[in-house]
């Protein structure tokens, strides 16, 4: 059965270490935070200026100079630092981050990314997403393998506009965890139940397939 | 030397139609509300503003927007304006979007007497056409140009008669860079002490960036989306 | 998580022969004391060093210096040092000289993923010869690279046990642009407290930048020209 | 009669203006804090991270962790700042400084500046001499007319390695105040009891002579 945003967001928090500072996107990946597990410390870093992220305040406790990336209300952990957003991108931009995740439209077996803008629609902008991409270390896709239509996410080549080239290393779908390899799409994982022929099926590139391919453990 | 002055007006009295200015803030956190105020009551036309985000339709700096003050917007993100989305539909709005990092990157390179420099941020993409690339380390990359304005406009918590601010929490983002990069800079704050009052150690902007300098009033401080925890 | 060594030994005991290390300091103002000791009991040999200067004598950089250990220097001035300038008239040590102010840029830019930039400083003299140069502005500019080294040791007044650094008046110089730009990035500090003590709004670098932190001990800070006034 | 270095260094003191933000280079340019008008406010910036540079400490109190950028202990005035060197660089580089003032080998009628190396001495570095002189709006050399040969330090053409180029607006010598313009060099005021003659027959280069040239007032 395929997962649903709190499923992924599980299954991207197995790929946290001890340590790692994270930045998360908007939507599915923010809620990766609610899995981090127990025995870890992760810092998250917000890109509007803000190392060490906590959980959103109490009812009458928002305080309005305290946001994230997201503009929504949060609070701070012990041993949190703000900056301004010249260093802010400084980190990430400078590699420091040890993983970003974020969602896309599209996402290609080269590791190229779609994420900010869809031709006839208002556009809102890219905000940091082009920084993040084209700097960090290791960026993980949380995304839904198909559209609401139906199309795969997953192709050889992206239609909408490109938010990065050739800088995803892994994508963590309702369906499969799949890396990124220089011989492209290899499939890791399946979303419990769920069947390698489903994943190829709806996967629009060529997936590699070697050997067993284990359920994700949640 | 004498750089505080009354208010906002004051601060402003100056600026001319057809000006650039750069405006801190991040969304509707750490804007520099009086001075948004002062400029849509100035009715200064034809501006252009360098601000990461475009507020909201009846805050920050949707309020200019809706006066049609401004010509172009240089931005990274301006969801959240209905108007601001007819103006930019319509073609009375010019907008040049630039990857947030870069934007906060470019100021302050203007601010440190940077033309130009390199990164790899939104190559390959449209981002990246006509500009000028190049390979390093493996990697290809973007020249960026370092930008200045006419007035940096920022809003700090604490400052000092001589022009030191120090910022509070997240609202620092736009307002330390942005606060190096005017050929003016107006900072308004929520406290104004006199010079000595500050631990110089704790400074975020020495005063030398700030020409003006005034203890704004009326704070609003309106919170875009108020997100508790659930008990 | 945990960044706190016990000591400068335990935070360079991965360091080896022939790497690149920056070292924080102006003068012998700031300078990590406990890491240079431990570098000269370590005997490490073949090092590149990039520092703004070079120590004197019998104090700082000087140490490392007088035992041979280091091969190059990448400074902005190496006065006050007589075995210094013995090794690089005899050819032992290679020197670097770069302008002050486009040293600290290049590290700040290593740290901050810029892998290039254009300053006007060094234009039209010896420094400018064999580098890149370009028109912005009427005016002429030099390419200049990014930089960054397997070790960057810094010393800070404060510091958590996140890595979180306070530096105290001008000890900290290069010492903040350093830490962003070491593969390694150690600290020593003068009070070390857990994480949490620290105001979030006065830290100068963030944790991130920071991968080992000790509490460094029995510094001597000596002064290099003790001036005092006329009474 | 030429001036000593002190009445060099109240001649600049001529040149400050309320509010301005002043980078005073070693030697004679340092002296130069000591005869600033009293109705005026100056603030002193040290490229090693200071602004705000205040009177030597008293006995007994200096700050190891508070020098300038010549290394002396100092101490600071209300309404200071500290920050680190690639900041105090980004003041100096991106105009913010209102007034330079520094010591020279040798200066010519275009602006050229030589001050940091003499072949066949030891080289100790350039420091942020090159970056102050690049970027200053505003450059005064401070330095005697002739070096201790009796040869002209002020020239059409540096014999020794640059500092700078076009970038002197200045010149303030034991014998006159010189302007570089476009044409050269201008001459502006005599030092009390100097020839025009005296002065032209030191310099190195053309100096233009416009009208009667007034007496310093010191």
């Amino acid at each position: 059965m395929s997962l649903d945003k709190n499923g992924i967001a599980k299954r991207i928090a197995q790929e946290l270490k001890d340590g790692y500072y994270v930045n998360l996107g908007i939507g599915i990946p923010t809620l990766v935070a609610n899995y981090v597990p127990n025995n870890i410390e992760v810092i998250l870093q917000s890109e509007n200026g803000l190392l060490g992220i906590g959980p959103f305040p109490e009812k009458g406790k928002a305080d309005p100079d305290l946001i994230n990336a997201g503009k929504q209300t949060v609070t701070t952990i012990p041993g949190s630092a703000f900056f301004d957003s010249s260093l802010s991108f400084a980190m990430i931009r400078g590699g420091h981050i040890d993983l970003t995740v974020l969602g896309a439209f599209e996402v290609t077996d080269k590791g190229d990314i779609s994420s900010w803008k869809i031709p006839g629609k208002m556009v809102k902008g890219m905000g940091g997403a082009m920084d993040l991409v084209a700097a960090a270390k290791n960026i993980i896709v949380a995304t839904t393998h198909t559209d609401r239509h139906g199309k795969p996410k997953l192709k050889t080549k992206c239609d909408l506009p490109l938010t990065g080239i050739k800088c995803v290393k892994k994508i963590v779908s309702d369906l499969a965890v799949l890396d990124v390899t220089d011989k492209g799409f290899k499939l890791i994982e399946r979303a419990p139940g769920v069947s390698v022929e489903e994943i190829l099926e709806k996967t629009g590139a060529p997936v590699i397939v070697e050997g067993d391919i284990p359920e994700m453990k949640l | 030397m004498n750089k505080v002055v009354k208010n906002a007006k004051e601060a402003i009295k100056d600026m001319r139609d057809g000006q650039t200015f750069m405006l801190g803030g991040f969304g509707l956190c750490g804007i520099p509300e009086n001075t948004i105020h002062a400029l849509v009551d100035s009715g200064l036309t034809n501006l252009t503003c360098i601000s990461n985000n475009a507020g909201v339709d009846d805050f920050g700096l949707g309020l200019l927007l809706k006066k049609h003050q401004i010509k172009k917007m240089i931005s990274s993100y301006v969801g959240e304006n209905k108007e601001f989305e007819r103006q930019l539909l319509s073609g009375e709005l010019e907008v040049d979007l630039i990857p947030q990092g870069t934007l906060a990157e470019r100021i302050r390179a203007g601010g440190a007497g940077i033309p130009a420099f390199y990164v790899p941020a939104g190559y390959g993409t449209e981002v990246g056409e006509g500009k000028e690339s190049r390979e390093f380390n493996g990697k290809m990359h973007l020249l960026e140009y370092g930008l200045i304005a006419d007035f940096a406009i920022v809003k700090a918590w604490k400052g000092d008669t001589m022009g030191n601010l120090i910022y509070r929490e997240t609202a620092n983002n736009f307002n330390q860079p942005m606060a190096m990069a005017g050929k003016i800079t107006i900072a308004e704050v929520e406290i104004l002490v006199p010079a000595g009052e500050l631990n110089p150690n704790e400074i975020h902007t020495p005063g030398i960036f700030v020409q003006r300098i005034f203890l704004g009033v009326d704070y609003e401080k309106r919170i875009e989306f108020e997100t508790v925890r659930e008990s």
